[in-house]
């Protein structure tokens, strides 16, 4: 249940394993602007259901700050960069 | 000059080319720092039997460009002696036996340089969105994962 | 092959030339190690307020190189899944900011090679007959003593 | 006291601050062919009195093995290479 109606258009990034199961790298999907970090990750599985494999092993970045799947209320502004970010393996 | 008044500065690239480790250790150097510790990390050639023929890298570069600022930071804020720091990852396909990551630090003594070379490499790997993939000899792949991650299934 | 089992060699070597960082990567480099740590010591330009102009090494040159080999040795018996090991020390003048001793250990995982360089360099400090001269601005000049040496006044 | 009276050419090397005191880096001594680490100390001091104000810190090394100055008796071959070794200062 979203806590207001308006919507922002973002970026959404997917990198590594998420990219593979979603099938692209990059795409601006429309967002009410107030949600969850869950259900910003709901609405992307929505468009994308394989990324239901990974539930769990994954993070979302917004505005480059990493956010876990969970409650805080996010406030996602014009053009936001949003990414799904698998476990990381730098180095 | 006092230890905690070294100049220092940070020397944060992502590259697909090679990385040079002694540009790294010159990036660093200054006349008041006696100590240099470096972390070079390589692909190896085999994971769990596997043959591994070459890895491939990618980053979130940006956000991984910020993060490894934040970690020079961090290492800054606990080694306050420490001089310059210098963080080169490779992206890209990396050959076996090549460096992916080049990790130098200078101090005025080694013990902050070392301790800080392994807070770095260790957090580097825990924050900076960075992704390899391991390529085997029969063409199977496999996305990695540091057991240093927090949303890593492999994490202890 | 199983980490005690990784092929290692000893690269040991005095030498009057400038040293090489890239030169002691490459010479532990193999498939099987994943890590490579190194600590370079450099020429620093201050020592208790007394501006250091530049340093002049001396060597017990057959003696310093069996030393040499037998810290190696040491370390492979503590960390025996350590692969290649370099130690280049540099002899005669060293002006300031280039590098006095380079030391550089492979091994399979990070943690060994971390700890088997620190072991390193504290060891060579105790053990291995090479010395020191701090030549300061006004042409006064004093031999180091390293704290590690076990004969040395300033020893802890 | 010796222990027998039998000598040996043996070469003794001076480094870093020994060999500043002794005003050579290396020389060749006639020396008894057993002693003890100090009376070799001693035999060394005698023909560089300078050397005497390194003493306590100052180890000896006999065919590149340390001797610490003490009771310990050495053996010394015909050409036995002697070093006087002050504290070290690599790295």
């Amino acid at each position: 249940m979203y806590l207001n109606t308006r919507t922002q258009i973002v970026t959404v990034l997917y990198f590594a394993k998420s990219s593979e199961l979603a099938g692209t790298r990059q795409e601006l999907l429309t967002l009410p602007e107030q949600l969850t970090s869950l259900e910003l990750w709901h609405a992307i599985v929505q468009r994308h259901p394989r990324l239901e494999s990974i539930r769990g092993q994954t993070v979302l970045a917004v505005g480059q700050q990493y956010v876990e799947l969970g409650q805080q209320v996010m406030c996602l502004r014009h053009g936001e960069e949003v990414a799904v970010v698998p476990p990381l393996s730098g180095g | 000059m006092a230890a905690s008044e070294v100049p220092g500065a940070d020397h944060v690239t992502l590259s697909h080319e090679q990385l040079n480790v002694n540009a790294a250790v010159e990036a660093v150097t200054s006349p008041s720092c006696g100590a240099v510790s470096l972390f070079v990390g390589m692909t190896r050639d085999n994971f769990e039997g596997h043959r591994v023929v070459r890895l491939e890298y990618e980053a979130y570069e940006s956000m991984a460009q910020a993060e490894m600022k934040k970690i020079c930071a961090r290492a800054r804020c606990l080694w306050p002696s420490v001089g310059g720091i210098a963080l080169h990852h490779r992206l890209g396909v990396v050959p076996i036996a090549e460096a992916s990551v080049v990790i130098a630090v200078a101090a005025p003594h080694r013990q902050a340089a070392f301790e800080a070379t392994a807070f770095l490499i260790d957090t580097l790997k825990a924050t900076v969105p960075i992704w390899k993939k391991e390529v085997y000899e029969k063409g199977q792949c496999m996305w990695k994962e540091n057991k240093e991650c927090s949303w890593s299934k492999t994490q202890e």
